[in-house]
């Protein structure tokens, strides 16, 4: 996996748009360059609002082009609903890029995008890159209902298939998304995931009976969301790549790590991956 | 205009904790702040008085479970469990591969017996890059011994005057506001040979998910930190400034120059600043500025003006500890 | 709908404190809802457990001075010092013009000695219209004995001992988180007597005003409440649960369903709401919606069901305290 | 001084209008029919903005007339800033009448009344009763500077006079209100006053030295607004009406009992505070 290389740094942005592509999901965009230059997929930002008790908020980075960067998120509660307040010419300070992001330099030909939820807005950067590299893209895509399958035009757009899957059956297939994934024909030679840690450890587990490499953005509670307090960790193989640079525990031997989802992550090979 | 921006300038942030001298009377708290390098690119790293590294123990520790944080009213739980790479890497690695900053550099000691928490400081206290050693005998996420340190005055003297033998640099003791009564813990601390105080450490607490039935821990407790726990702090700050003499370091819930103000005034020669790093790593900054414009709008010329001044004059209607006579 | 609306009716949410029958487990806690009268015309007397009065004493008090409120983060500091117009003029007043109301009345006493406790425990609880006493040993804003009590596991179940002997009624023990073990003093709370334990009462705080440089209460400390205490209220209530086979009361920054949730979980048998009546006095009674549509939508019959449910299947990893192995 | 009789109620009322007649002043009007109704000079509500972090926040009650109350306040903190951020047609629930308000049953003919700022916000009621019974009222109203001295207008459109001073000289006399009170000739026969702490002990010691009744409306922080926490108090006579029916401390034989602002007060005889 990918490491990240400076520049992170915190940037004072402008709000330049607003939408609500379903209920309580927001799409903001702003005004952010220098993070737009160096955004790499599968990378987030810590999100400060203005004013009033500041929180930071970890937000995946969903478009970065030109001048600007946006995200897509869900608004659950307090931090998210600060932010989903915001209306165009509002300030927004935003920390990053953070975190690795998704390995594309193997040059894969044909790759299994997976979406759950709102995990879909970790998911349009490594698609473009992939498609601009031409390989094929399928996007499994779950949610809970229709309208909470947001932004299909725009992935369509860009070029890849897309295969639904909704827990009500109200658009697409009824069920999980990753009953699609594990029918996939062919296989791809790639999947990467993002979503709600249940999806992702199906993902993980039909991956494996697939034998099929697979890249996961995981989720975690984080605190200061750039390595500084060992919070937000997951288990992982100790000789993973991504393994912190700690010997492990001496007792009782332990072929397993702590990593941090923040800064080895938030991207994980699922091989790899202890928990 | 200038003429104000020029007094405010003149304005002495310094301060001095045991021999350790400090630009400015601001340290980042143990555990928030990594090593500094985490959060080098976004302060600004001449701004800092000093940076408590993360607690390191004699051998490697896992750490606790995932998860290890949840978010609480004006607040967080946590719960990482001393995770650190143990001395001998610590040494070879972390240390040796610092970048070198302005600010002072102050080692934290955790430990399960009194003789590690002699030897990690022995070996720890040695480097040069090391400044000043701060004793963690209160973190509330390991088990029993550690906080058992802080719970028992008996235990704090003892650890503090053990490890006060392996080193002359700094050493700072770090309390638990988890006690029926901190101020005996601080004479204590104080008798055996501490030349400054920590307080607090965070404070014990749980929280359960409703839809699992479990708690939201790895852990199962955690320790709090963060605004939520300030007048907790503010209290304690209060009554250790009123048994003992040598210099305190005030901390809990720090987000802006009011918070730090309060512990200044309650008795903090210096103050930390831990969680509040987490929203914003320039709050250590802001304060900084926010302190050399409210001392310069008063006319004043050092902090220390400041310190302690909340338990002055209470000698006829309250006793120093604030209980109604 | 109607049919689970139906099942959600049939859930049984009575519990009992000792002799004392509760048709819902929701208090009102004690100095947080006057005589109750206050909030009567706010609320629907019929959908409250029950009321916990004022604290009284055996002589009148005219409390501590102005100002007894700070706001802090998610929590407010109060030090009212106790006003009250001593246990006669309330039995002759306060108690005999009440309005009759549905809930139950628990009577709580404080006190500066033992003897205290015992006299005006054995007064008020020979009226008819108390139906359960609440022992307010740890109330942390009068001087030293009041909460030295629920400070001192011995001097607890002292005072526990001899007011057990002036009443049969349901005798409730109000403990403080102020102690480096909660757990020691509940059980000498229960070995001396007590039918139930409140879990807990308020934190000791402070707050100083950054402008005058002074305390911001009149009375120097106070006692912090609200959400900012709900994690370590939480713990106190695990902990005790443990340790204790009597039921607990648990308290500390219930404001929604959710948070008194965390409490039955946690191994309360009934809650107890104070400070939220502040922002809304209907809240007690959303939260009784609230556990019986939780309840119902889980197909649980009784609240009794959940108590103490984050307690189980630790006995592996974690010992029931709830550190690390 | 009068006690609050009932009907005191929680009210659902939807935000009518929103001014700011200065920055950080902001006038709200909501939709009230029965508070109205039922409201007199110098009582006060609790307000309670609609979701997040719910909190109640003491407002004066400004206007009550028809169908409509409005509320005059500072944006000072959290909660104020809440309220501020409400637009018409938002919920907003409000408790109230609370409190005792001013006493006017001695059929007052010549009445000064002294405003400190935010204060003003509980004193329109009262000039509009007095005016109504005929009295002759002079408005004594101070603030920091100029632009704070808001809805001047409103009271003249009323009918009283009005005097004004500021602290930076701005508008007005420089200085504090309470130095145009103690010139004001003739003598009025009774002073109401509302404003901080130390306008009113000010307003206080002029009127005693004059000799002229006053009536002060005191600030606290409150917890519960009701009288069921007291913890808003203030030490009066114990010889006063508003004294709670309280023994006093058996220690010493003192002369004051606490009472709560919220019930008891907020509005108090000058004479008989003891702070
Ligand atoms: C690396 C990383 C990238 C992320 N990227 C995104 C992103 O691009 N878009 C996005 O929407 N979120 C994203 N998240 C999640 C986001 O950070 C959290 O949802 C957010 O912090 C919630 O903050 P809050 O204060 O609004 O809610 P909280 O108060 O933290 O949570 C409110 C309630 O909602 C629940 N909850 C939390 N998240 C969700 C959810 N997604 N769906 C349903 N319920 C939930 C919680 O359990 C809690 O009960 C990301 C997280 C990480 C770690
Ligand atoms: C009976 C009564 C009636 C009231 N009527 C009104 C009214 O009609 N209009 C009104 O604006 N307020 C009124 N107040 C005051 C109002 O209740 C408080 O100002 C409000 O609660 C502040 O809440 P907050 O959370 O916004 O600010 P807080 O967080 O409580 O305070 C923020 C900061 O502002 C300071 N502060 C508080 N009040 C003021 C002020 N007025 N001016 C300058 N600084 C201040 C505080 O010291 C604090 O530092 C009344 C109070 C009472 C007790
Ligand atoms: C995530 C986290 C990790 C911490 N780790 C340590 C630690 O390793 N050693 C220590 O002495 N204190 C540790 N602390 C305590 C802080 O240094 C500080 O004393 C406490 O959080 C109170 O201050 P605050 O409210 O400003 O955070 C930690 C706190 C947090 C929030
Ligand atoms: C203003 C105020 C007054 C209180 N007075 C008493 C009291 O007289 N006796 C008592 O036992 N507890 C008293 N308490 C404590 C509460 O009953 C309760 O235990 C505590 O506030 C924690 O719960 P909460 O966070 O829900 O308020 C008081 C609390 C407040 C906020
Ligand atoms: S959130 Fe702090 S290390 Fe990841
Ligand atoms: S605010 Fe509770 S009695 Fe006045």
């Amino acid at each position: 996996m990918l490491t990240n290389q400076m520049p992170t740094a915190v940037h004072a942005t402008t709000v330049l748009d607003r939408t609500e592509p379903a209920p309580g999901i927001v799409l903001l965009g702003f005004y952010a360059p220098e993070l737009a230059a160096v955004t790499r997929p599968g990378q987030f930002l810590m999100a400060i609002p203005p004013g009033g008790e500041r929180t930071a908020t970890a937000l995946g980075i969903y478009e970065a082009q030109d001048h600007r960067v946006a995200v897509l998120f869900f608004v659950c509660g307090p931090r998210t609903r600060e932010l989903a307040g915001l209306r165009a010419g509002d300030g927004l300070e935003v920390t990053g890029p953070l975190g690795n992001g998704f390995d594309l330099s193997g040059s894969p030909r044909d790759v299994a995008v997976v979406a759950g939820g709102i995990g879909i807005a970790s998911l349009l950067l490594p698609v473009q890159a992939l498609i601009a590299s031409s390989a094929r893209v399928r996007l499994y895509y779950g949610a809970r209902s229709a309208a909470l399958l947001v932004e299909r035009d725009r992935f369509a757009a860009e070029g890849c298939e897309i295969y639904c899957a909704t827990d009500d059956g109200s658009y697409g297939r009824r069920g999980f998304v990753t009953g699609l994934l594990a029918g996939a024909e062919p296989r791809p030679d790639l999947v990467l995931a993002c979503g709600p840690t249940p999806m992702l450890r199906a993902t993980a587990a039909a991956c494996s009976a697939l034998g099929i490499p697979a890249q996961l953005s995981l989720e975690e509670t984080f605190a200061c969301g750039v390595g500084g307090c060992w919070g937000c960790v997951v288990p992982i193989d100790r000789n993973s790549a991504q393994a912190p640079r700690f010997p492990g525990p001496d007792e009782g031997g332990s072929d397993t790590v702590n990593a941090r989802v923040c800064k080895e992550g938030p991207v994980f090979w699922a091989h790899e991956l202890r928990w | 205009m200038s003429g104000s921006q020029a007094a405010y300038a003149a304005v002495d942030l310094s301060v001095k904790l045991g021999t350790l001298e400090l630009a400015y009377p601001t340290l980042m708290g143990s555990g928030c702040y990594g090593s500094g390098e985490e959060f080098a690119p976004f302060a600004d790293p001449a701004k800092i008085g000093g940076v408590v590294l993360k607690s390191v123990t004699q051998r490697p520790r896992l750490g606790n479970r995932a998860p290890r944080l949840v978010a609480t009213p004006s607040g967080m739980l946590n719960a990482i469990g001393l995770q650190n790479p143990g001395i001998d890497w610590y040494l070879e690695h972390d240390l040796a591969e610092r970048v070198p900053r302005p600010w002072k550099t102050i080692g934290s000691v955790a430990g399960f017996s009194v003789d590690e928490y002699a030897y990690v400081t022995q070996r720890l206290a040695a480097q040069p890059e090391i400044d000043a050693i701060e004793l963690n005998v209160s973190c509330p996420n390991v088990a029993a011994e550690g906080e058992t340190f802080a719970c028992d005055p008996k235990l704090t003297g003892r650890v503090v005057r053990l490890v006060r033998d392996t080193t002359e640099k700094t050493l700072i003791v770090k309390l638990s506001p988890n006690v029926t009564d901190i101020a005996a813990v601080a004479r204590e601390a104080e008798d055996a040979g501490a030349d400054a105080l920590a307080v607090i450490n965070t404070v014990r607490g749980m929280a359960i998910d409703v839809d699992t039935w479990r708690p939201r821990l790895g852990n199962v407790t955690g320790g709090l930190s963060g605004p939520a726990i300030r007048p907790i702090a503010v209290l304690a700050v209060y009554e250790v400034a009123c048994a003992v003499k040598i210099p305190i370091v005030g901390q809990g819930g720090i987000e802006t120059v009011t918070d730090a103000l309060e512990f200044f005034l309650a008795g903090a020669t210096a103050v930390s600043i831990g969680t509040a790093n987490f929203i914003d790593p320039r709050i250590p900054e802001r304060i900084v500025e926010g302190l050399r414009a409210y001392l310069g709008e008063r006319g004043l010329l050092s902090i220390g003006q400041i310190v302690g001044q909340a338990n002055r004059g209470f000698a006829g209607a309250h006793r120093c500890e604030g209980r109604e006579g």
